[in-house]
């Protein structure tokens, strides 16, 4: 059953030093706030899981909290490179960052197979490509009716998982709407759950393509609102895509990186002075 | 970017145009963003209303009144017939063959159509690290047919791929379909000079339309390898003012969309 | 793209004799009005594909449309025994019915691989268990990273899937609400989809636990009003349980079976004629 | 059924009490239809108001206020935490390990909790076709611990099963682990008459405590092999009054909600 509880101390007791972490979001729903506390915890290296690192794990590589990237799309959406991921993996700064690279159906279905306690998942895909001659978790597999071969690909068991939510309940129930993506089975495959959601409520309303995470999956529930700027929750607030547009000049510089990261998240206390701090900034500044 | 020097539309709005052409009434399109996005809703804006366009972030039906910047923005959902989540886009739709034209960038493209977005230089010491596959390796994979957009360049028009991250039509001739997928692979790849067209036997891309005002020589020039050009090379029909109106209205609602302030 | 038509026109047009069927619908939806119209219309042979065969598919293996049944599951949910099924399997009546019995995890997992266009799928299941001995489409497969084994079970791919829903839209998409169950996978993995409904509407309003089927995916959408009778369609009407139990005397007896049948469907020109024609009768009787 | 004579309960009712206390509050139950629904619910109103009732359609954190007739009434569906595909709940659920406690019953068990739901006499030409498989084998599988309800009688407790459709502790001893399974096996057999455990070592299921009225002889009775009797022969409490209440009061508004018309 999830605890109702602070992000700090969420992040406190679930994710430790070493720990594969995933924070999932497909463009939608980005757990942001997550990510810069486990930044201001300093907790290091982190195996980290996602499909579309996007600027969350640029943030956190570029502070080098990580010394592994499971991923596969690694661009500011839209904008271009994700420049502290390249300097990551192009001269290893701050760290050297280890890469295991997969399709997005690839990475998909990993998720599937770890929600479903199933060692591997089997995909039409990577054949022909150079994928298997770099990723070693991509192996051929027969159909055992036909004869026919497909791909194999591990399952993904991350130690934690991170998502951000629109509503939770006060049971911990969590609900979320518009595009889901690999939300849920990015849950469900993680040993320790932590999801940051806009608000509690009391009762859920109605909404069509809606999922519900039941409390029994989830540890623990943390009210950040806002937790996924500058991404977007649907019916509550908007993509900043002036942010993604703005963050490509401050990722490119490894000082002017050091700076933000430091005046907006190493130097807040939460997410809420966090979005104060780069308001008060202006543009992005 | 080449202007269209006088003649009242740049060479990524023939492109943009060009391919939007392509696309038939009632096709499903899965749709990467960027040139693509904006092919495939020019499309649905004039000739093809009917058509289907599909997001990888599960937007199925998705109709944008402004382009998306990213994949998944709220926009794409909004009005969209059906969501669905990532794993249901891929297994149930795309892999399903429910897909009749995936539609693919790229940073480096080949002879024969195979595709590269993964690096530049080796992988180990990378000169450039591109974004890597994204859904690419399974569109190209098991989409019915592949249009492919973009500039040519001999940066990006090459010899050889510094690393084949989805599967065009292989070693050409009949190699891809050794590979046991489903769809069929790149049949046009449009660019801001002209069109091309695998080779119905060896599978080798073929310039067989040029864009009004460019020539062989510049097609060739902008090519890494010995570009064959067909021998009733056509000239495509210039950007209608229809189409034109369309697709920057389209453009400014969505500059117009983006100015919202940060923070 | 759908066309909006008539169910027997869909069924008409769609189903074949000899053809591999599947009415779907877990507890919850289950599309009577279509079984109607494929017996009335004496459709032979079939291959029937379904959880839980259900009233719905004793009416059709007691009429003599099955040559075989593929199922996990056929019993008369909380009344006993579904008397038309066991007949045929333990005398042959009307005909003698091959059977391929599965799991329900095995079940949803083939449609899932149907739907998924893989031939097979992967489940912890089947081992010690007497099913492997009778059922051939069960096999050992083992974990190319792991090593560790587990079952596959081949892809069901239906010629037809048949299922009911609550609401399409004049374009043809459309929307079930409620227990969803196997509905979605089941249309998937099948080369023709026909989708009876409530009611065509103008729009759809918002239902948490509702998923919507696109009008790509489908080929016939049939308006039958209670088409799912004496089933349920959640927000429409509630499952007929008096039905379910007073069924148990009338498919118990050969007779009393085919009589039923003479008068409430063969002898009715299509399910509101037939909803009528029980209401007069009164009690079942 | 065996009546509670001059006790003011019936066996059933027992077999349903005792059923349900071993449910712990906050337990994840995946429920079956019949006695298991009944008692799981019993449990959910009396002691155990935290318990997450799961059912094969989908529904978890089910709250029903009258018990289903099928495993997929609206019922289920109308006040649950959340509705899921019967995929998801297989897969996502009972295979990834998330339910504690799994309660069947079956028409044969033999004396390692192996149960019998498909067939009497020979599957090609049987003397009663039973339903089948079901979520059976699964639940038997994967969830932590199984419990197994069912009356005790010399066609129920066979010597040896018609059919194996679900595993419980194999051949005894530590032979299930050797199938790879993740979940417990039955860890309790609740019958009209008493309580069956599996012995720690030999896993042979062992009489280890008699209802009140009941005896060790009918119990020898009832089953088709030499049954095992623990040393320290328990007696079950009676069915308290709060229990009947609540347990009768569900199955009066079922029955009233069940007075429709047909037709």
């Amino acid at each position: 059953m999830a605890e109702i509880t602070g992000l700090r101390e969420a992040v406190a007791g679930l994710v430790g030093d070493g720990d594969t972490v995933a924070l999932e979001g497909f463009t939608h729903l980005i757990p942001f706030a997550a990510a810069h506390e486990i930044v201001r915890q300093g907790k290091r290296d982190l195996t980290l899981v996602r499909m579309t690192p996007d600027l969350v794990y640029d943030q956190m590589i570029g502070m080098g909290a990580a010394k592994k990237l499971v991923f596969s799309w690694g661009g500011n959406p839209g904008v271009g490179s994700l420049h502290r991921f390249r300097d990551a993996v192009e001269r290893g700064w701050p760290l050297p960052l280890e890469i295991e690279e997969h399709s997005h159906a690839g990475m998909a279905n990993r998720y599937v197979a770890g929600a479903s306690n199933l060692p591997f998942a089997v995909l039409r895909g990577y054949v022909g490509t150079d994928l298997p001659k770099v990723t070693p978790t991509i192996e051929p597999i027969a159909c055992p009716f036909t004869g026919e071969e497909l791909t194999a690909v591990p399952a993904l068991n991350p130690d934690v998982a991170v998502i951000h939510a629109q509503q939770a309940d006060r049971k911990g129930n969590v609900l979320l709407w518009g595009i889901t993506g690999i939300q849920k089975e990015a849950a469900l495959s993680a040993k320790r759950v932590i999801v940051t959601v806009e608000e509690v409520v009391d009762a859920f309303e109605e909404h069509t393509f809606g999922i519900v995470l039941p409390s029994v999956a989830v540890d623990a529930v943390c009210a950040v609102p806002q937790g996924a700027y500058p991404s977007y929750a649907h019916g509550y607030y908007a993509r900043s895509n002036a942010f993604y547009e703005a963050w490509d000049p401050i990722g490119r510089d490894r000082e002017k990186f050091r700076g933000w990261m430091e005046r907006h998240v190493l130097g807040v206390e939460d997410f809420s002075e966090h979005l104060r701090s780069i308001r008060q900034e202006g543009a992005m500044g | 970017m080449t202007e269209g020097e006088g003649r009242g539309y740049t060479a990524d709005e023939m492109m943009t145009v060009a391919a939007s052409r392509r696309l038939g009434d009632g096709t499903v399109c899965f749709v990467g963003i960027g040139i693509p996005s904006q092919a495939a809703n020019l499309a649905r804006l004039t000739h093809a209303p009917g058509c289907v366009l599909i997001y990888e972030s599960g937007t199925i039906g998705a109709k944008p009144e402004v382009l998306p910047l990213s994949i998944g923005d709220g926009e794409l959902a909004e009005h969209a017939d059906s969501v669905v989540s990532v794993p249901e886009i891929f297994n149930y739709w795309l892999q399903a063959g429910r897909v009749d034209v995936g539609f693919l960038g790229a940073a480096q493209i080949d002879r024969f159509g195979n595709l590269n977005t993964t690096v530049v230089g080796s992988y180990e010491e990378p000169k450039v690290r591109l974004p890597g596959a994204g859904g690419a390796p399974e569109i190209a994979a098991s989409a019915k047919e592949v249009f492919v957009v973009l500039r040519q360049s001999r940066r990006a028009f090459v010899e050889k791929l510094a690393f084949v991250t989805s599967v065009g039509h292989a070693e050409g001739g009949d190699s891809r379909e050794g590979l046991g997928y489903t769809g069929g692979g790149p049949s046009v790849v449009i660019t801001d000079l002209g069109i091309l067209e695998p080779d119905p036997e060896t599978r080798e891309l073929t310039l067989v339309a040029l864009h009004p005002g460019s020539t062989v020589e510049e097609a060739r020039e902008a090519t890494g390898w010995d570009l064959k050009v067909a021998e009733n090379l056509g000239t495509t029909e210039p950007p209608g003012e229809g189409e034109l109106r369309v697709l920057r209205d389209l453009k400014e609602r969505t500059a117009a969309a983006r100015k919202e302030k940060v923070g």
